[in-house]
Protein backbone atom coordinates (compact mmCIF):
# COMPACT_ATOMS: atom_id res chain seq x y z
CA UNK A 1 0.00 0.00 0.00
CA UNK A 2 1.58 3.27 -1.22
CA UNK A 3 0.66 6.73 -2.46
CA UNK A 4 2.49 9.86 -3.38
CA UNK A 5 2.51 13.12 -5.40
CA UNK A 6 5.41 13.50 -7.70
CA UNK A 7 7.21 15.52 -10.50
CA UNK A 8 8.74 12.91 -12.54
CA UNK A 9 7.70 10.54 -14.93
CA UNK A 10 5.62 7.50 -13.50
CA UNK A 11 7.00 3.93 -14.08
CA UNK A 12 3.99 2.38 -14.60
CA UNK A 13 5.42 -1.13 -15.29
CA UNK A 14 7.00 -0.80 -11.61
CA UNK A 15 3.96 -0.24 -10.28
CA UNK A 16 2.57 -3.66 -11.82
CA UNK A 17 5.51 -5.72 -10.48
CA UNK A 18 5.36 -3.45 -6.91
CA UNK A 19 1.66 -4.73 -6.34
CA UNK A 20 2.44 -8.53 -7.63
CA UNK A 21 1.99 -11.29 -4.93
CA UNK A 22 1.53 -15.12 -5.06
CA UNK A 23 -2.10 -14.82 -3.18
CA UNK A 24 -3.25 -12.13 -6.34
CA UNK A 25 -4.75 -13.67 -9.06
CA UNK A 26 -5.67 -9.94 -10.91
CA UNK A 27 -3.91 -6.82 -11.44
CA UNK A 28 -5.88 -3.82 -12.47
CA UNK A 29 -3.60 -1.00 -14.08
CA UNK A 30 -5.31 2.48 -15.06
CA UNK A 31 -3.79 5.45 -16.39
CA UNK A 32 -4.58 8.90 -16.72
CA UNK A 33 -2.93 10.36 -19.99
CA UNK A 34 -3.01 13.74 -21.21
CA UNK A 35 -4.76 14.24 -24.25
CA UNK A 36 -4.55 16.10 -27.58
CA UNK A 37 -7.69 17.95 -27.10
CA UNK A 38 -10.24 19.04 -24.38
CA UNK A 39 -14.32 20.02 -25.10
CA UNK A 40 -13.11 20.67 -28.89
CA UNK A 41 -10.00 22.94 -27.93
CA UNK A 42 -6.68 21.84 -29.20
CA UNK A 43 -4.11 21.28 -25.88
CA UNK A 44 -0.45 21.84 -25.93
CA UNK A 45 0.28 20.35 -22.52
CA UNK A 46 -1.04 20.87 -19.07
CA UNK A 47 0.23 22.34 -15.78
CA UNK A 48 -0.72 20.29 -12.63
CA UNK A 49 -0.60 22.16 -9.33
CA UNK A 50 -1.35 20.85 -5.96
CA UNK A 51 -1.68 22.20 -2.43
CA UNK A 52 0.87 19.07 -1.69
CA UNK A 53 0.71 18.44 1.93
CA UNK A 54 -2.98 18.16 1.61
CA UNK A 55 -3.05 16.25 -1.45
CA UNK A 56 -0.07 13.88 -0.03
CA UNK A 57 -2.55 13.13 2.74
CA UNK A 58 -6.20 12.75 1.09
CA UNK A 59 -4.94 10.19 -1.11
CA UNK A 60 -3.25 8.51 1.62
CA UNK A 61 -6.31 8.63 2.86
CA UNK A 62 -7.93 7.13 -0.69
CA UNK A 63 -5.70 4.15 -0.21
CA UNK A 64 -6.39 3.62 3.43
CA UNK A 65 -10.13 3.43 2.65
CA UNK A 66 -9.87 1.35 -0.46
CA UNK A 67 -7.63 -1.42 1.39
CA UNK A 68 -10.38 -1.36 4.21
CA UNK A 69 -13.41 -1.57 1.54
CA UNK A 70 -11.64 -3.87 -0.97
CA UNK A 71 -9.80 -5.88 1.46
CA UNK A 72 -6.35 -5.98 -0.18
CA UNK A 73 -3.30 -4.15 1.10
CA UNK A 74 -2.14 -4.45 -2.59
CA UNK A 75 -2.58 -0.82 -3.81
CA UNK A 76 -0.54 1.90 -5.24
CA UNK A 77 -1.96 5.36 -6.25
CA UNK A 78 0.98 8.12 -7.79
CA UNK A 79 -0.45 11.73 -9.22
CA UNK A 80 2.05 13.64 -10.97
CA UNK A 81 2.35 17.27 -10.76
CA UNK A 82 4.11 19.93 -13.22
CA UNK A 83 4.03 20.23 -16.86
CA UNK A 84 3.31 17.42 -18.51
CA UNK A 85 3.12 16.80 -22.84
CA UNK A 86 0.23 15.33 -24.61
CA UNK A 87 0.77 11.46 -23.61
CA UNK A 88 2.35 11.65 -20.50
CA UNK A 89 0.57 10.23 -17.70
CA UNK A 90 -0.83 12.23 -14.81
CA UNK A 91 -2.04 9.72 -12.22
CA UNK A 92 -1.78 5.93 -12.36
CA UNK A 93 -2.88 3.58 -10.35
CA UNK A 94 -2.56 -0.31 -9.16
CA UNK A 95 -4.92 -2.60 -7.51
CA UNK A 96 -4.19 -6.22 -7.24
CA UNK A 97 -6.65 -8.85 -5.71
CA UNK A 98 -7.04 -12.47 -5.60
CA UNK A 99 -10.25 -11.98 -7.43
CA UNK A 100 -10.97 -9.60 -10.32
CA UNK A 101 -14.00 -8.19 -9.89
CA UNK A 102 -12.63 -6.47 -6.96
CA UNK A 103 -9.57 -5.51 -8.65
CA UNK A 104 -11.79 -3.53 -10.89
CA UNK A 105 -13.69 -1.96 -8.52
CA UNK A 106 -10.36 -0.78 -6.11
CA UNK A 107 -9.13 0.54 -9.02
CA UNK A 108 -12.21 2.84 -10.25
CA UNK A 109 -12.62 3.55 -6.26
CA UNK A 110 -9.30 5.36 -6.41
CA UNK A 111 -9.51 7.19 -9.58
CA UNK A 112 -12.99 8.36 -8.42
CA UNK A 113 -12.38 9.24 -5.43
CA UNK A 114 -9.23 11.17 -6.28
CA UNK A 115 -11.06 13.53 -9.03
CA UNK A 116 -13.33 14.42 -6.36
CA UNK A 117 -11.03 15.21 -3.33
CA UNK A 118 -7.09 16.03 -3.99
CA UNK A 119 -6.34 19.12 -4.00
CA UNK A 120 -5.21 19.31 -7.14
CA UNK A 121 -5.68 21.79 -10.13
CA UNK A 122 -5.18 22.09 -14.23
CA UNK A 123 -3.90 24.29 -16.63
CA UNK A 124 -4.42 23.71 -20.25
CA UNK A 125 -1.84 25.31 -22.65
CA UNK A 126 -3.83 25.17 -25.47
CA UNK A 127 -2.46 25.78 -29.35
CA UNK A 128 -3.64 29.57 -30.13
CA UNK A 129 -0.94 29.97 -26.89
CA UNK A 130 -3.55 30.94 -24.42
CA UNK A 131 -3.63 28.74 -20.91
CA UNK A 132 -6.78 28.81 -18.80
CA UNK A 133 -7.45 26.57 -15.26
CA UNK A 134 -9.74 24.14 -16.09
CA UNK A 135 -13.34 24.01 -14.32
CA UNK A 136 -12.63 27.71 -12.93
CA UNK A 137 -14.11 30.73 -14.61
CA UNK A 138 -11.96 32.93 -14.92
CA UNK A 139 -13.41 36.79 -13.73
CA UNK A 140 -16.49 35.32 -11.98
CA UNK A 141 -17.24 33.01 -9.32
CA UNK A 142 -20.58 32.21 -10.50
CA UNK A 143 -19.60 28.07 -10.99
CA UNK A 144 -17.77 27.90 -8.02
CA UNK A 145 -20.72 29.72 -5.50
CA UNK A 146 -23.57 27.35 -6.40
CA UNK A 147 -21.49 24.04 -6.61
CA UNK A 148 -18.62 24.90 -3.72
CA UNK A 149 -20.96 24.56 -0.83
CA UNK A 150 -22.69 21.32 -1.55
CA UNK A 151 -19.38 19.91 -2.27
CA UNK A 152 -17.98 21.59 1.09
CA UNK A 153 -20.48 19.57 2.68
CA UNK A 154 -20.18 16.09 1.24
CA UNK A 155 -16.44 16.69 1.90
CA UNK A 156 -16.78 17.79 5.66
CA UNK A 157 -19.22 14.84 6.50
CA UNK A 158 -17.12 12.22 4.54
CA UNK A 159 -13.86 13.53 7.05
CA UNK A 160 -15.53 13.06 10.20
CA UNK A 161 -16.36 9.62 8.92
CA UNK A 162 -13.19 9.02 7.66
CA UNK A 163 -11.09 10.72 10.73
CA UNK A 164 -12.78 7.80 12.92
CA UNK A 165 -11.74 5.19 10.85
CA UNK A 166 -8.45 6.41 9.85
CA UNK A 167 -6.97 8.65 12.26
CA UNK A 168 -4.31 10.88 10.48
CA UNK A 169 -1.71 12.56 12.96
CA UNK A 170 -2.95 16.47 13.11
CA UNK A 171 -0.13 18.90 11.70
CA UNK A 172 -0.54 21.32 14.00
CA UNK B 1 -4.73 36.88 15.79
CA UNK B 2 -2.39 35.55 12.38
CA UNK B 3 -3.85 33.22 10.14
CA UNK B 4 -2.22 31.86 7.02
CA UNK B 5 -4.24 31.81 4.19
CA UNK B 6 -3.50 29.95 0.89
CA UNK B 7 -4.59 30.44 -2.56
CA UNK B 8 -4.34 28.49 -5.53
CA UNK B 9 -5.04 28.31 -9.60
CA UNK B 10 -7.35 31.00 -10.85
CA UNK B 11 -7.47 32.14 -6.70
CA UNK B 12 -3.94 32.91 -6.71
CA UNK B 13 -3.52 34.36 -10.11
CA UNK B 14 -6.39 36.71 -9.36
CA UNK B 15 -5.34 37.92 -6.13
CA UNK B 16 -1.79 37.87 -7.37
CA UNK B 17 -0.50 36.13 -4.47
CA UNK B 18 -0.84 32.34 -2.98
CA UNK B 19 -0.23 33.48 0.60
CA UNK B 20 -1.65 35.83 2.76
CA UNK B 21 -1.07 36.88 6.41
CA UNK B 22 -5.12 37.72 7.71
CA UNK B 23 -4.93 39.84 10.83
CA UNK B 24 -8.46 38.70 12.48
CA UNK B 25 -10.06 39.63 15.52
CA UNK B 26 -10.25 36.57 18.34
CA UNK B 27 -13.38 34.54 17.78
CA UNK B 28 -13.45 34.64 13.99
CA UNK B 29 -14.56 32.15 11.89
CA UNK B 30 -13.54 30.95 8.46
CA UNK B 31 -16.54 32.68 6.93
CA UNK B 32 -14.93 36.06 8.63
CA UNK B 33 -11.67 35.63 7.28
CA UNK B 34 -13.19 34.18 3.44
CA UNK B 35 -14.59 37.79 3.94
CA UNK B 36 -11.81 39.59 4.57
CA UNK B 37 -10.01 37.92 1.75
CA UNK B 38 -12.89 39.38 -0.60
CA UNK B 39 -12.47 42.89 0.24
CA UNK B 40 -8.25 42.28 -1.44
CA UNK B 41 -7.68 43.42 -4.82
CA UNK B 42 -8.43 40.90 -6.77
CA UNK B 43 -10.79 39.23 -3.65
CA UNK B 44 -14.06 39.72 -6.01
CA UNK B 45 -13.39 36.68 -7.86
CA UNK B 46 -13.66 34.22 -4.75
CA UNK B 47 -17.10 32.64 -4.19
CA UNK B 48 -18.75 33.64 -0.75
CA UNK B 49 -19.03 30.17 0.49
CA UNK B 50 -16.07 29.15 -1.21
CA UNK B 51 -14.49 25.08 -0.43
CA UNK B 52 -11.93 25.31 2.61
CA UNK B 53 -9.63 23.62 4.64
CA UNK B 54 -7.93 23.82 7.95
CA UNK B 55 -4.58 22.27 8.27
CA UNK B 56 -4.83 20.12 5.82
CA UNK B 57 -8.62 18.77 6.65
CA UNK B 58 -11.86 19.83 4.76
CA UNK B 59 -13.97 22.34 6.60
CA UNK B 60 -16.98 23.80 6.80
CA UNK B 61 -17.23 27.96 6.99
CA UNK B 62 -18.74 28.12 10.16
CA UNK B 63 -15.98 26.68 11.61
CA UNK B 64 -13.76 29.05 14.24
CA UNK B 65 -10.32 29.88 13.82
CA UNK B 66 -7.16 29.46 15.86
CA UNK B 67 -4.36 31.82 15.98
CA UNK B 68 -1.33 30.16 13.32
CA UNK B 69 -4.02 27.81 11.62
CA UNK B 70 -3.31 27.25 7.98
CA UNK B 71 -7.00 27.83 5.78
CA UNK B 72 -6.71 26.88 2.21
CA UNK B 73 -9.31 28.34 -0.46
CA UNK B 74 -9.60 25.49 -2.66
CA UNK B 75 -11.11 26.05 -6.23
CA UNK B 76 -12.62 23.67 -7.98
CA UNK B 77 -10.47 20.46 -8.52
CA UNK B 78 -9.27 18.89 -11.39
CA UNK B 79 -6.83 16.38 -10.41
CA UNK B 80 -6.69 12.81 -12.11
CA UNK C 1 -6.75 -3.48 -32.41
CA UNK C 2 -5.39 -6.82 -32.13
CA UNK C 3 -5.34 -10.39 -29.97
CA UNK C 4 -3.98 -13.20 -30.22
CA UNK C 5 -3.22 -16.84 -28.46
CA UNK C 6 0.75 -17.10 -27.74
CA UNK C 7 3.06 -19.74 -25.84
CA UNK C 8 5.60 -17.02 -24.64
CA UNK C 9 5.57 -14.71 -21.72
CA UNK C 10 3.21 -11.59 -22.10
CA UNK C 11 5.06 -7.97 -22.10
CA UNK C 12 2.16 -5.67 -20.23
CA UNK C 13 4.18 -2.72 -20.88
CA UNK C 14 3.96 -3.36 -24.18
CA UNK C 15 0.71 -3.46 -25.00
CA UNK C 16 0.30 -0.20 -22.83
CA UNK C 17 2.68 1.55 -25.60
CA UNK C 18 0.99 -0.17 -28.11
CA UNK C 19 -2.84 1.34 -26.99
CA UNK C 20 -1.40 4.75 -26.63
CA UNK C 21 -2.46 7.49 -28.89
CA UNK C 22 -2.73 11.20 -28.44
CA UNK C 23 -6.61 11.30 -28.54
CA UNK C 24 -6.62 8.67 -25.29
CA UNK C 25 -7.30 9.93 -21.97
CA UNK C 26 -7.39 6.83 -20.09
CA UNK C 27 -5.62 3.40 -20.17
CA UNK C 28 -7.11 0.27 -18.36
CA UNK C 29 -4.66 -3.03 -18.60
CA UNK C 30 -5.95 -5.95 -16.71
CA UNK C 31 -3.76 -8.75 -16.41
CA UNK C 32 -5.18 -12.65 -15.19
CA UNK C 33 -2.04 -14.04 -13.39
CA UNK C 34 -1.66 -17.63 -11.97
CA UNK C 35 -2.09 -17.64 -7.59
CA UNK C 36 -0.71 -19.94 -5.33
CA UNK C 37 -4.45 -21.38 -4.19
CA UNK C 38 -7.60 -21.92 -5.91
CA UNK C 39 -10.34 -23.83 -3.81
CA UNK C 40 -8.76 -24.06 -0.56
CA UNK C 41 -6.26 -26.29 -2.41
CA UNK C 42 -2.39 -24.90 -2.92
CA UNK C 43 -1.64 -24.49 -6.86
CA UNK C 44 1.90 -25.07 -8.08
CA UNK C 45 1.32 -24.07 -11.46
CA UNK C 46 -0.87 -24.41 -14.18
CA UNK C 47 -1.29 -25.71 -17.76
CA UNK C 48 -3.28 -23.92 -20.18
CA UNK C 49 -4.77 -26.08 -23.12
CA UNK C 50 -6.73 -24.54 -26.29
CA UNK C 51 -8.32 -25.24 -29.29
CA UNK C 52 -6.15 -22.50 -30.77
CA UNK C 53 -7.77 -21.88 -34.05
CA UNK C 54 -11.27 -21.45 -32.54
CA UNK C 55 -9.91 -19.88 -29.44
CA UNK C 56 -8.25 -17.23 -31.74
CA UNK C 57 -11.67 -16.88 -33.74
CA UNK C 58 -13.32 -15.90 -31.11
CA UNK C 59 -11.04 -13.59 -29.78
CA UNK C 60 -10.84 -11.42 -32.59
CA UNK C 61 -14.52 -11.42 -32.19
CA UNK C 62 -14.16 -10.40 -28.56
CA UNK C 63 -12.04 -7.47 -29.50
CA UNK C 64 -14.12 -6.71 -32.89
CA UNK C 65 -17.31 -6.40 -30.64
CA UNK C 66 -15.71 -4.38 -27.92
CA UNK C 67 -14.39 -1.78 -30.50
CA UNK C 68 -18.25 -1.53 -32.03
CA UNK C 69 -19.34 -0.89 -28.79
CA UNK C 70 -17.33 1.19 -26.94
CA UNK C 71 -16.12 3.46 -29.89
CA UNK C 72 -12.37 2.40 -29.94
CA UNK C 73 -9.62 0.67 -32.08
CA UNK C 74 -7.02 1.23 -29.17
CA UNK C 75 -7.91 -2.93 -27.52
CA UNK C 76 -5.77 -5.46 -27.37
CA UNK C 77 -6.27 -9.19 -25.61
CA UNK C 78 -4.04 -11.64 -25.38
CA UNK C 79 -4.34 -15.51 -24.14
CA UNK C 80 -1.45 -17.53 -22.99
CA UNK C 81 -1.67 -20.94 -23.03
CA UNK C 82 1.38 -23.38 -22.02
CA UNK C 83 2.71 -24.81 -18.87
CA UNK C 84 2.79 -21.31 -15.94
CA UNK C 85 4.16 -20.65 -13.06
CA UNK C 86 2.57 -18.56 -9.95
CA UNK C 87 2.57 -14.88 -10.70
CA UNK C 88 2.38 -15.60 -14.62
CA UNK C 89 0.27 -13.71 -16.57
CA UNK C 90 -2.15 -15.79 -18.35
CA UNK C 91 -4.39 -13.39 -20.19
CA UNK C 92 -3.80 -9.56 -20.34
CA UNK C 93 -6.02 -6.90 -22.14
CA UNK C 94 -5.22 -3.13 -22.85
CA UNK C 95 -8.28 -0.57 -23.24
CA UNK C 96 -7.59 3.23 -24.20
CA UNK C 97 -10.33 5.36 -24.82
CA UNK C 98 -10.56 9.10 -24.68
CA UNK C 99 -12.42 8.77 -21.40
CA UNK C 100 -12.12 6.46 -18.26
CA UNK C 101 -15.57 5.06 -17.82
CA UNK C 102 -15.68 3.82 -21.25
CA UNK C 103 -11.82 2.31 -21.24
CA UNK C 104 -13.05 0.19 -17.79
CA UNK C 105 -16.38 -1.08 -19.29
CA UNK C 106 -14.12 -2.25 -22.78
CA UNK C 107 -11.53 -3.94 -20.39
CA UNK C 108 -14.10 -5.51 -18.25
CA UNK C 109 -16.08 -6.67 -21.02
CA UNK C 110 -13.23 -8.00 -22.68
CA UNK C 111 -12.39 -10.20 -19.68
CA UNK C 112 -15.82 -11.10 -19.14
CA UNK C 113 -16.25 -12.80 -22.51
CA UNK C 114 -13.00 -14.40 -22.31
CA UNK C 115 -14.01 -16.13 -19.55
CA UNK C 116 -17.88 -17.35 -20.98
CA UNK C 117 -16.80 -18.24 -24.46
CA UNK C 118 -13.06 -19.03 -25.24
CA UNK C 119 -11.96 -22.78 -26.06
CA UNK C 120 -9.56 -22.69 -23.26
CA UNK C 121 -9.02 -25.17 -20.38
CA UNK C 122 -6.34 -25.33 -17.34
CA UNK C 123 -4.93 -28.00 -15.56
CA UNK C 124 -4.51 -27.33 -12.06
CA UNK C 125 -1.04 -28.87 -10.49
CA UNK C 126 -0.86 -29.18 -6.68
CA UNK C 127 1.33 -29.29 -4.07
CA UNK C 128 0.61 -32.90 -3.56
CA UNK C 129 1.60 -33.67 -6.84
CA UNK C 130 -2.14 -34.70 -8.50
CA UNK C 131 -3.48 -32.33 -11.16
CA UNK C 132 -6.99 -31.83 -12.41
CA UNK C 133 -8.96 -29.86 -14.93
CA UNK C 134 -10.58 -26.99 -13.36
CA UNK C 135 -14.17 -26.93 -13.53
CA UNK C 136 -14.84 -30.57 -15.05
CA UNK C 137 -16.08 -33.57 -13.07
CA UNK C 138 -12.94 -36.43 -13.58
CA UNK C 139 -15.25 -39.20 -14.14
CA UNK C 140 -19.39 -38.11 -14.40
CA UNK C 141 -20.32 -35.24 -16.84
CA UNK C 142 -22.78 -34.23 -14.18
CA UNK C 143 -22.68 -30.75 -14.44
CA UNK C 144 -21.88 -30.60 -17.82
CA UNK C 145 -24.93 -32.28 -18.52
CA UNK C 146 -27.20 -29.80 -16.83
CA UNK C 147 -24.81 -26.61 -18.01
CA UNK C 148 -24.17 -27.09 -21.54
CA UNK C 149 -27.26 -27.18 -23.24
CA UNK C 150 -28.13 -23.62 -21.71
CA UNK C 151 -24.69 -22.55 -22.59
CA UNK C 152 -25.06 -23.95 -25.72
CA UNK C 153 -28.01 -21.92 -26.84
CA UNK C 154 -26.60 -18.58 -25.53
CA UNK C 155 -23.81 -18.99 -27.57
CA UNK C 156 -25.34 -20.12 -30.83
CA UNK C 157 -27.71 -17.21 -30.68
CA UNK C 158 -24.94 -15.10 -29.85
CA UNK C 159 -23.13 -16.61 -33.02
CA UNK C 160 -25.82 -15.63 -34.91
CA UNK C 161 -26.47 -12.27 -34.22
CA UNK C 162 -22.28 -11.27 -33.93
CA UNK C 163 -21.96 -13.61 -37.35
CA UNK C 164 -24.12 -10.74 -39.22
CA UNK C 165 -22.27 -8.19 -37.79
CA UNK C 166 -18.94 -9.22 -38.02
CA UNK C 167 -18.30 -11.92 -40.83
CA UNK C 168 -15.43 -14.03 -40.36
CA UNK C 169 -14.04 -15.97 -43.42
CA UNK C 170 -15.51 -19.46 -43.09
CA UNK C 171 -12.64 -22.17 -42.18
CA UNK C 172 -14.37 -24.78 -44.96
CA UNK D 1 -19.48 -39.61 -44.63
CA UNK D 2 -16.80 -39.03 -42.35
CA UNK D 3 -16.24 -36.78 -39.68
CA UNK D 4 -13.50 -35.59 -37.86
CA UNK D 5 -14.55 -34.82 -33.87
CA UNK D 6 -12.20 -33.21 -31.37
CA UNK D 7 -12.18 -33.56 -28.04
CA UNK D 8 -10.29 -31.60 -25.24
CA UNK D 9 -8.94 -31.69 -21.81
CA UNK D 10 -10.55 -33.77 -19.71
CA UNK D 11 -12.94 -35.52 -22.23
CA UNK D 12 -9.30 -36.28 -24.66
CA UNK D 13 -7.96 -37.50 -21.22
CA UNK D 14 -10.82 -40.13 -21.08
CA UNK D 15 -11.06 -41.16 -24.17
CA UNK D 16 -7.13 -41.63 -24.63
CA UNK D 17 -7.42 -39.44 -27.83
CA UNK D 18 -7.78 -35.79 -29.15
CA UNK D 19 -8.67 -37.13 -32.45
CA UNK D 20 -11.93 -39.02 -33.55
CA UNK D 21 -12.48 -40.24 -37.34
CA UNK D 22 -16.27 -41.16 -37.16
CA UNK D 23 -17.91 -43.19 -40.18
CA UNK D 24 -21.52 -41.62 -40.12
CA UNK D 25 -24.72 -42.02 -42.24
CA UNK D 26 -25.59 -39.25 -44.20
CA UNK D 27 -28.05 -36.95 -42.84
CA UNK D 28 -26.57 -37.76 -39.43
CA UNK D 29 -26.77 -34.52 -36.90
CA UNK D 30 -24.00 -33.70 -34.18
CA UNK D 31 -26.64 -35.50 -31.81
CA UNK D 32 -26.11 -38.51 -33.41
CA UNK D 33 -22.03 -37.81 -33.68
CA UNK D 34 -22.32 -37.17 -29.99
CA UNK D 35 -24.16 -40.82 -29.33
CA UNK D 36 -21.33 -42.33 -31.68
CA UNK D 37 -18.23 -40.92 -29.08
CA UNK D 38 -20.28 -41.59 -26.13
CA UNK D 39 -20.33 -45.21 -27.55
CA UNK D 40 -16.45 -45.22 -27.87
CA UNK D 41 -14.10 -46.82 -24.32
CA UNK D 42 -14.24 -44.12 -22.07
CA UNK D 43 -17.42 -42.36 -23.64
CA UNK D 44 -19.44 -42.13 -21.37
CA UNK D 45 -17.89 -39.08 -19.58
CA UNK D 46 -19.67 -37.43 -22.35
CA UNK D 47 -22.45 -35.12 -21.39
CA UNK D 48 -25.71 -36.46 -23.44
CA UNK D 49 -25.69 -32.81 -24.84
CA UNK D 50 -22.30 -31.26 -24.44
CA UNK D 51 -21.32 -27.81 -25.96
CA UNK D 52 -19.91 -27.97 -29.36
CA UNK D 53 -18.78 -26.38 -32.29
CA UNK D 54 -18.44 -26.89 -36.05
CA UNK D 55 -15.66 -25.58 -38.12
CA UNK D 56 -15.03 -23.22 -35.37
CA UNK D 57 -18.06 -22.12 -34.87
CA UNK D 58 -20.78 -22.77 -31.39
CA UNK D 59 -23.74 -24.79 -32.86
CA UNK D 60 -26.49 -26.85 -31.75
CA UNK D 61 -26.80 -30.16 -31.14
CA UNK D 62 -29.66 -30.70 -33.50
CA UNK D 63 -27.64 -29.76 -36.79
CA UNK D 64 -26.74 -31.79 -39.78
CA UNK D 65 -23.44 -32.45 -40.49
CA UNK D 66 -21.43 -32.65 -43.70
CA UNK D 67 -19.20 -34.62 -45.11
CA UNK D 68 -15.40 -33.18 -44.10
CA UNK D 69 -16.87 -31.31 -41.23
CA UNK D 70 -14.56 -30.83 -37.83
CA UNK D 71 -16.99 -31.09 -34.76
CA UNK D 72 -15.39 -30.04 -31.41
CA UNK D 73 -16.48 -31.27 -28.15
CA UNK D 74 -16.01 -28.45 -25.67
CA UNK D 75 -15.72 -29.21 -21.95
CA UNK D 76 -16.62 -26.40 -19.48
CA UNK D 77 -14.25 -23.56 -20.56
CA UNK D 78 -11.88 -22.24 -18.12
CA UNK D 79 -9.94 -19.28 -20.19
CA UNK D 80 -9.16 -15.97 -18.27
Amino acid sequence: MRSGITTAPIDSAALLREVAAPHNGATVLFEGVVREQNEGRSVNGIEYAAYRPMAERELTRIVQECCAQFDTADLIAVHRIGRLDIGEASVVIAAAHPHRAQAYEASRYMIEQIKLRLPIWKREEYADGTREWVGQGRESGIGNRESAPAARSAYASRNEEYDSLFPIPDSR
Amino acid sequence: MIVTALLFASYADALGTATVELALNSGATIADAIGALRALPGGSVLPSSPLVAVNLAYADTAQLLQAGDELAVIPPVAGG
